[in-house]
């Protein structure tokens, strides 16, 4: 149609190619993302599956048969009701998921609203940006333990107040990010082509700026975990029966001579998820975060 | 004797034999008092030639064979901490970006002072006096009072001219400028230019200049060697070049620029685009770009012929200059 | 000259320090673009040429109301943008669009090439669906790419060709006005000839008016009816291309233009070395704001600021000495003049 | 620098304030009162409101809180219910403990974790760096309440090497101290070790691969000298702003440790004031550590600015 | 043990030696350190009833009488006591000479300052509720005039739970926790470091009572034959245990039932059972449905298995015991009891088909203490058996106690009923009396109990109390799960250590 210059349309186009899938293949890719990531999915299948694979039922008590020692019956021994450690365990492993997950997603949720609410409009960034240096200021575990103790310990408070404790720290990530996109000239592209606060907020900043926060919510997962264990372990975590990962060392820590295993398995269980899930961001980190790679 | 000679030099990306190759085969040499500018555009080789003679490469890049011999010694033979020797020393490099090349948290007198300490044994108190000299010497005025400048403080073409001074410090026999002064304002290039001229004529060391500006190459170039993905493609004292391209792509090359003379024209352009590294075409690799190209072309890579006394041309067929009238290539 | 489309009068652009605790009086603000006047005729290019921090990028931006002017107006068809509601505002911008530097900052690299160029239609609600498709594909046809690239990926294509990209989006809503700011200044020299080459064949093609922002004083030159030059936030110089090249008059244009490198190696070398960097823009000097660099400069330039006011053949300039005739414009040739010929 | 140093100043009133608030909002939303702590389950509700009345407990909270503000803005930060001393001396009696137990951990977690990150950067790709890393992120992932309550049995019960818990004075018997702060201060040390260690070797990373690196390069500077004193500088900048967050996460972890290992600091002070709803204590043991953290920060921004002179210009 | 050890119980040893403020100079003597598991709110001992404060204070301070061995009042700072024949005075002989750790003597103006204070900001009013007047006689002599007659006022001045300790005049003449910690007893204060030790030192100028031949209980002859006592609070229990075992103290007030298995197989420590120690109690809410329900009270009753929940909750030290008084009391006695552990779940199932259950959430709150925590989940599943939604609500002992003590937000309520059997059967009355315990006052309950109070007929009121426990298990007032002991763990260098509810420090010695 016109006199320009065709010769480019001819030039070879590469295979179409959607970032994701790319995306998808670079994470496969990765070592630490495939060992982290398949240490993860194999206590979350055990926890979905639960009921299916547990030897015992998890709250079974049967004061006859406590504190035994590991054994064929009792793959990790039993705690002081004498239920199996390995079936609470991978019970437990159902409940600190869904916290974390429940977790990731609060702090996902707000943190991400207030973080680019902070980020695109300048005007709310000096208010927002002082609550969370409050709330970051405030000591994060004594905030939990207070909320969870003083609340009633259960699973909604320990939700809470672990997501209250994360949000302001991943409010800054997402702030952060969102402050380095908006500058970016397809932002102003858009503005140009007169484009609503609303569509460029979520279609262009947002789209561009959850890489770190997909990071950062990996991350959020694996301390989420690691903080339910320890208000279990305190004792404000979610009341019993539940059975949780701090929980079970809770219960084992008054016999830790006695009875090593009531806190050593759930202890390494924590290990190997807490592990996993480090290695599964440090993984998103490596492919999403471009100054790592090579 | 040439000041530096560099024979058969290829560098590669990754381990193995089959490693993609950043730049191959690269011959040329360099007196003394003598001014080389490499020009090509992105992808052709031409910072990475930069870093093999300076032995700076970074994983995964290496120099996979090749000599580089300056002032008769073979300075790829005694390893990388002989190599480290020489640099500052022997070898001095000048980076593109003076923003970031500069230590931010450093004060600029210490980062001329720590080559004059370390790399020539000096005491503190003849650094310094030395560094200013430096300072003067590269036109910085109120020299003195800037050693205790951060490069923060200071604009890009001061920041240009102390990375002159750092570079110049140890009184080097070769010195580089990859793209010196690419992201400076026009009036200040035309200051650094200057200035880099004036010290090269001043010292008689030699001077590789790499440039994608054919007309820092006009002003500054004795020889010119052009550069196209990783190959050289064409070899010539300056007047040949802008007299008689041989190689079609020096000619679309210098066709393609915007003259300051005329408007309006019609550009010259070369169809597609630099092809990327491991992507390389397995003949000439100007082929697929190449109004005349022939099978032949694709069969594998032309040899640089000698086509005069000073000009040496990586193609089948040369031909003589094209006029710009002509239009396209 | 023709019917003017746009333009700027008394433009001002400051930009304020932020902080909400000890904001110091003395802070001065960054004074990015003082006072612009610039009238842009239907279907010409004009270019704006200066070094870094000049203002020039400011001033396309103001000329498309992406950033507030400090005050000043923007006339398009004799309507002040400024003065505009946010709805008006967005109904003008279909006119007035924008082409990038960056071919890599300029796309969103999570969106398809065919989203891309299609999001105009989206925001307008101007296309859906097939219809949507058709456009796009029409588009591509336009800066000659394929159109299969819509449904491939940003990251997927070469500079030039994102380029070409970006001039599509900017073209879907068929606006008589693009601001290219720096838009070839990313390529490599083989492929800056194919978007020039495009860019004019466009303008021919769509009757296009452009303000064509660039450092790259050939290029400039290449694809301007008219250049302004400017420093540090004042256009110092206006004119024909053809003029303001062979015989420039401002001082500082004299300077710019004669430390351009020459095309040639026999070329004829004078040049009129300029001392020192641009000051700052947080600190403009009194009078002149070139006079301290100034080679010519007298008392007058240090103490009071030229207007731009018009010279022979049509040219304005922001010099005393050459308004009261005192510095003669030479009808001379381009320094490069010996080149290539 | 002076004018930097009284912004930022100026900017942490506000967060104080929040703060404050905020510990108010949890007296308000936390049930039970402080006389819970002196009575047993069979005491009757009139001995409660005895004790109450006694305790001062009476006042609509609105008075409270207005009567602490007109206190706290001179100095005072009111009377331990419990403790029956000023919160303040109270704090201050712990608070050498807990800031001794966080700098040597965070001492131990810098030296350490600085060291093994730049080694590691330094050798990239290479096993060295992998099993480095490997164990930054294993000491990373260690819930630490279970590490020293491993850490009891093995070193205190199997071993007999160390005490299990309880505080020295450093004065009165130094080898004891030193004894006596090895567990807690490994515990409360193990999973910043292995931050920083990953925070170091990222940062350094990205500062080997700037231009000037390749500068110092050029200069045919040694490899030692350059990542000392070109690299680890800059690399300093993430890794001090990481240390502020980490000397407040570490302020926050040394309540777990001081519970696990039965040292009376400050962390135990505040989670027992919560736990018997001692308010005054609550409030302001919250306060004191947000000053503290805010000061931590302080510090490291002004490190940072005495460190990188471009932060001076902000 | 190894040398090693020794080298750290030296430095230890050395360290606590140099905490106080006098260096220990005999080589007789030495000091224990008892591990405990929290400190105590108050060391001022008329203000609070804590467990935790009255191990400590009742080696500094003493009461006019004090409870024996077998936890009748006998005489202590007392030499004795006359009663009037309208049974409405009571004159208490002092007894001479006595110290105040000050150095002044305990004369009767001190003792009725103290009266005077704990009728003002004691925590226990009910103790002092009697009181009409308390007047010095003579400077060895004071009266108390009660308004009504009292069966259990010696019980009262005796009690042991927030003790009517006699502080100098001067002292009693402070608020509540505004004294210093001076008192009359065998050990005197040094330091309170909150969250880390109390430390006391043997008093030089104690005098014990000349009446007593022996201990006896919390009076008896009171000799001091150590230097000092620590109590150090360790809240983890391994570290506890550890602690005992690194040698870094010598006692171990309560450790957990596989601890104490383990070290009783060790020769380096004894172990001793402190059994019964209190009641387990679970408190039933009659004001909220369905624990309003009578049926429904019945139902849970029918459905635990008492040996299950005492067994988990206290391994190894607990009796399977539904009777309100400990079993040895002469008030034991069988009323009731084939109600108590039936552990039938079709017995239950029948309770709760007859009640208004309709499968509704029941709460359950407990504080953290592990064994209440373990109660609360052996009991949620044991009626999970038959159909009954357990919610457990768990939160720390404030928190806890504010909501038991209202009328709505909880069904069930499990804690230790420690010092009430130890005080007898009218101290256990009177937390049902009322309503106190269970929300809704139970007519019957409040008769008996007003009848055992004002009769001094020893056989009346053991008729009484039989109607008393009848009664609590026909309305299922509250279910008594059993009782609870404590292990009291000490190393073997402590000799002469007799167990007691309050680990004595008076008597003992430590081998060196």
């Amino acid at each position: 149609m016109s006199s320009l210059d065709t010769n480019l349309a001819h030039e070879a186009l590469p295979e179409r190619q959607s970032p994701f899938l790319l995306f998808a293949r670079r994470l496969l890719g990765n070592r630490a993302f495939v060992i982290g990531g398949s240490l993860f999915l194999i206590v979350l299948v055990l926890a979905v599956f639960a009921d299916q694979i547990a030897p015992f039922k998890p709250n079974a008590n049967n004061f006859r048969a406590r504190l035994e020692a590991p054994s064929a019956m009792h793959w990790f021994g039993t705690d002081h009701f004498g239920r199996d450690i390995l079936s609470r365990a991978i019970h437990g492993g159902r409940l600190s998921l869904f916290i974390g997950l429940s977790v990731v997603l609060f702090t996902g949720v707000f943190g991400t609203l207030i973080g680019a609410a902070s980020g695109y409009f300048r005007r709310l960034d000096n208010i927002l940006m002082r609550i969370m240096d409050a709330l970051m200021a405030f000591p994060a575990i004594l905030l939990a333990i207070t909320v969870a103790a003083t609340l009633g310990a259960s699973v909604q408070n320990v939700i809470l107040a672990l997501g209250i404790a994360t949000t302001p720290h991943t409010a800054r990530i997402v702030r952060a990010s969102v402050l380095v996109v908006r500058e970016m000239e397809f932002v102003e592209a858009a503005r140009a082509l007169g484009a609503s606060h609303m569509r460029i907020l979520f279609r262009h900043i947002l789209a561009n700026a959850m890489a770190p926060l997909i990071v950062r919510l990996t991350y959020v997962f694996a301390s989420a975990i690691l903080a339910e264990a320890l208000l279990s372990y305190i004792g404000v975590g979610p009341p019993p029966p539940a059975a949780t990962f701090g929980g079970i060392i809770a219960n084992g820590r008054d016999f830790m001579v006695e009875a090593p295993w009531v806190t050593l398995f759930p202890g390494l269980i924590i290990l190997i998820v807490v592990l996993g899930l480090n290695l599964l961001g440090d993984g998103l980190r490596d492919v999403l975060d471009p100054r790592i790679r090579v | 004797m040439s000041m530096l000679k560099v024979e058969n030099l290829t560098t590669v990306v990754g381990s193995g034999v089959s490693a993609p190759s950043v730049l191959e085969d690269v011959s040329f040499t360099l007196d003394a008092g003598e001014v080389l500018c490499v020009v090509g555009e992105s992808g052709s080789g031409k910072s990475m030639l930069a870093l093999t003679i300076m032995g700076l490469l970074g994983f995964p890049v290496r120099r996979a064979s090749g000599r580089i011999i300056l002032d008769g010694d073979d300075i790829t033979a005694g390893g990388a901490s002989a190599w480290r020797q020489r640099r500052g020393r022997d070898l001095s490099m000048i980076f593109q970006e003076p923003m970031t090349s500069l230590n931010p948290i450093m004060r600029v007198g210490e980062q001329i002072g720590e080559v004059l300490r370390m790399r020539k044994g000096m005491g503190a108190d003849t650094a310094r006096r030395r560094a200013i000299e430096l300072l003067e010497r590269v036109e910085i005025p109120a020299a003195s009072s800037r050693l205790a400048a951060f490069p923060h403080e200071l604009s890009g073409g001061m920041r240009q001219r102390v990375m002159i001074a750092v570079a110049l410090a140890a009184e080097p026999k070769l010195l580089i400028a990859d793209e010196p002064t690419t992201a400076l304002d026009v009036t200040i290039q035309a200051q650094i230019l200057d200035l880099l001229r004036d010290i090269q004529a001043e010292s008689g060391m030699a001077l590789m200049l790499i440039t994608h500006d054919l007309g820092v190459v006009a002003e500054m170039a004795h020889k010119v060697m052009v550069l196209y993905a990783g190959r050289v493609a064409e070899m010539a004292d300056v007047e040949t070049v802008f007299d008689a391209p041989s190689h079609p792509y020096t000619q679309a090359l210098l066709a393609s620029i915007p003259s300051l003379d005329s408007g309006g024209d019609r550009l010259v352009t070369i169809p597609g685009s630099v092809p990327g590294v491991g992507l390389m075409p397995k003949g000439c690799r100007f082929a697929p770009r190449c109004p005349h190209v022939k099978d032949d072309c694709r069969s594998g890579p032309p040899p640089l012929a000698m086509l005069g006394p000073a000009q040496r041309v990586a193609c089948l067929r040369p031909f003589g200059y094209v006029r710009r009238e002509e239009g396209r290539v | 000259m023709t019917e003017i489309l746009i333009e700027a009068r008394r433009l001002v652009k400051h930009f304020e320090p932020r902080g909400l605790f000890l904001k110091k009086k003395s802070e001065a603000a960054v004074r990015a673009v003082d006072g612009v006047d610039l009238a842009i005729a239907a279907k010409e290019t004009v270019g704006l040429v200066g070094e870094s921090g000049c203002g020039k990028s400011t001033v396309g931006r103001l000329f498309l109301r992406l950033l507030e002017p400090t005050s000043g107006q923007i006339l398009h068809k004799g309507r002040d943008l400024v003065s505009l509601t946010p709805k008006e505002l967005e109904e003008r911008r279909r006119d007035l669009q924008i082409v990038f530097q960056d071919p890599f900052g300029s796309l969103n690299p999570r969106m398809s090439v065919g989203a891309i160029i299609g999001e105009p239609f989206a925001i307008h609600r101007l296309a859906k669906g097939a219809e949507r498709e058709r456009r796009v594909a029409r588009l591509l046809d336009l800066v000659g790419l394929p159109r299969a690239a819509a449904d491939r990926y940003p990251h997927q294509f070469s500079g030039g060709q994102r380029q070409r990209i970006g001039i599509a989006r900017a073209l879907a809503l068929e606006p008589q006005f693009l601001v290219c700011d720096e838009a070839v200044s990313a390529l490599d020299v083989s492929v800056q000839a194919q978007v020039i080459n495009l860019l004019q064949d466009l303008q021919r093609e769509l009757g296009l008016t452009y303000l064509f922002i660039s450092h790259n004083l050939s290029v400039v030159r290449h694809i301007s009816d008219r250049v302004a030059v400017m420093y540090l936030g004042r256009i110092v110089e206006l004119a024909d291309a053809d003029i303001l090249f062979k015989a420039p008059a401002h001082p500082y244009t004299r300077a710019l233009l004669s430390a351009i490198p020459p095309g040639h190696p026999r070329a004829k070398r004078d040049r009129e070395k300029l001392k020192g960097d641009v000051p700052s823009p947080l600190a403009i000097p009194q009078g002149c704001r070139f006079a301290p660099r100034c080679r010519f400069a007298v008392e007058r330039c240090r103490s009071e600021d030229p207007a731009l006011s018009i010279i022979a053949d049509g040219r304005s300039v922001a010099c005393h000495l050459v308004a009261d005739g005192s510095l003669s414009v030479p009808p001379r040739l381009s320094p490069h003049s010996g080149a290539a010929a | 620098m002076r004018d930097y140093l009284l912004r930022r100043l100026i900017s942490v009133v506000p967060v104080l304030f929040l703060v404050s608030l905020m510990s108010f909002a949890v007296i308000w939303i936390i049930p039970g009162d402080p006389t819970a702590a002196f009575l047993d389950a069979s005491s009757t509700p009139e001995d409660v409101a005895r004790l109450r009345e006694m305790l001062g407990l009476d006042k609509p909270p609105l008075v409270q809180m207005a009567e602490w503000y007109g206190r706290v803005l001179t100095g005072d930060l009111g009377q331990s219910i419990l403790l029956r001393i000023p919160v303040l001396s109270a704090i201050l009696e712990r608070l050498p403990l807990t800031l001794l137990l966080a700098t040597l951990a965070l001492i131990l977690a810098v030296g350490l974790g600085v060291a093994a990150g730049t080694f590691a950067a330094t050798r990239r790709g290479t096993w060295a760096d992998q099993s480095v890393m490997s164990l930054a992120l294993l000491g990373l992932s260690v819930p630490d309440f279970w590490l020293g309550l491993l850490l009891i049995v093995v070193f205190s019960v199997q071993l007999g090497w160390l005490p299990s818990g309880g505080y020295v004075p450093l004065l009165d018997d130094p080898l004891g101290w030193a004894k006596s702060m090895v567990l807690p201060t490994i515990t409360l040390a193990v999973v910043q070790v292995g931050f920083i260690a990953r925070m170091t070797r990222s940062a350094m990373l990205d500062v080997i691969s700037q231009d000037f690196m390749r500068t110092a390069d050029s200069k045919g500077l040694s490899g030692l000298y350059i990542i000392l004193r070109h690299g680890l500088p800059n690399a300093m900048m993430p890794i001090l702003t990481v240390t502020g967050i980490i000397a407040g996460a570490l302020l926050g972890s040394a309540v777990v440790v001081e519970q696990v290992f039965a040292l009376p600091g400050v962390g135990r002070l505040i989670i027992g004031g919560i736990l018997s709803r001692d308010y005054p204590i609550i409030q302001g043991g919250l306060l004191f550590l947000t000053v503290i953290y805010l000061l931590i920060n302080l510090v490291v921004d002004l490190l940072y600015a005495t460190i990188d002179p471009r932060v001076r210009l902000e | 043990m190894s040398l090693r050890l020794k080298g750290l119980a030296f430095a230890f040893g050395l360290m606590t030696a140099l905490v106080g403020v006098t260096p220990a100079v005999e080589a007789a003597g030495g000091e224990i350190v008892i591990a405990s598991v929290q400190g105590p709110p108050s060391l001022d001992a008329h203000v609070t009833n804590a467990q935790v404060a009255r191990n400590i204070t009742l080696h500094i301070y003493e009461t006019l009488y004090a409870r024996n061995e077998n936890a009748e009042p006998v005489p202590d700072l007392a030499e004795g006591v006359s009663v009037s024949d309208d049974g409405l005075t009571y004159t208490f002989k002092l007894r001479q000479g006595v110290k105040f750790h000050n150095g002044k003597e305990m004369t009767s103006a001190d003792v009725v300052a103290s009266i005077e204070r704990y009728r003002k900001i004691g925590v226990s009013p009910a103790l002092v509720a009697a009181i009409d007047t308390v007047s010095a006689v003579s400077p060895y002599e004071v009266a108390i005039k009660l308004k009504v007659k009292q069966s259990v006022f010696l019980d009262n001045i005796s009690s042991p739970r927030a003790p009517i300790a006699i502080y100098p005049a001067e002292e009693a003449a402070k608020g509540a926790n505004e004294i210093q910690y001076i008192g009359t007893g065998p050990f005197k204060f040094v330091e309170y470091k909150p969250d880390s030790h109390v430390t006391l030192e043997k008093f030089a100028d104690y005098v014990p009572n000349p009446a007593y031949q022996k201990r006896d209980g919390l009076a008896g002859k009171k000799e001091v034959l150590i230097d000092r006592v620590t109590f150090r609070f360790i809240p983890e229990a391994g570290a506890r245990t550890a602690a005992l075992e690194s040698g870094a103290v010598q006692i171990v007030e309560t450790v957990d039932g596989p601890t104490a298995e383990r070290l009783r197989k060790d020769s380096k420590y004894v172990v001793h059972d402190v059994l019964p120690f209190a009641f387990q109690v679970i408190k039933l809410n009659h004001a909220q449905a369905p624990s309003d329900d009578v049926n429904f009270r019945k139902a849970v009753q029918a459905a635990l298995d008492m040996q299950e929940v005492m067994e988990i909750s206290y391994s190894g030290i607990n009796q399977v015991d539904g009777g309100w008084v400990f079993p040895k009391s002469a008030f034991a006695n069988d009323a009731g009891l084939d109600q108590y552990n039936v552990a039938d779940f079709d017995k239950a199932k029948e309770f709760l088909s007859k009640s208004s259950y309709k499968g509704e959430t029941v709460t359950f709150i407990t504080d953290n203490l592990r064994p209440n925590v373990d109660i609360a989940t052996v009991v949620q599943a044991r009626l999970a058996e038959i159909g009954v939604k357990v919610d457990i609500k768990v939160a720390d002992w404030p928190t806890t106690s504010k909501i038991g003590f209202t009328k709505t937000g909880w069904n069930f309520w499990t804690h230790g009923f420690g010092i009430e059997p130890f005080e007898g059967p009218g101290t256990v009355m009177s937390a049902f009396v009322g309503g106190n315990a269970q929300m809704v006052a139970d007519p019957e309950i409040d008769r008996i109990a007003k009848e055992f109070y004002a009769t001094l007929d020893d056989a009346k009121k053991k008729e009484l109390f039989k109607q008393f426990q009848q009664r609590m298990y026909d309305n299922m007032v509250a279910i008594k799960a059993g009782n609870y002991g404590l292990f009291q763990v000490t190393s073997d260098k402590v000799k002469d250590f007799v167990p007691f509810r309050i680990p004595r420090m008076w008597g003992v010695t430590l081998a060196p």
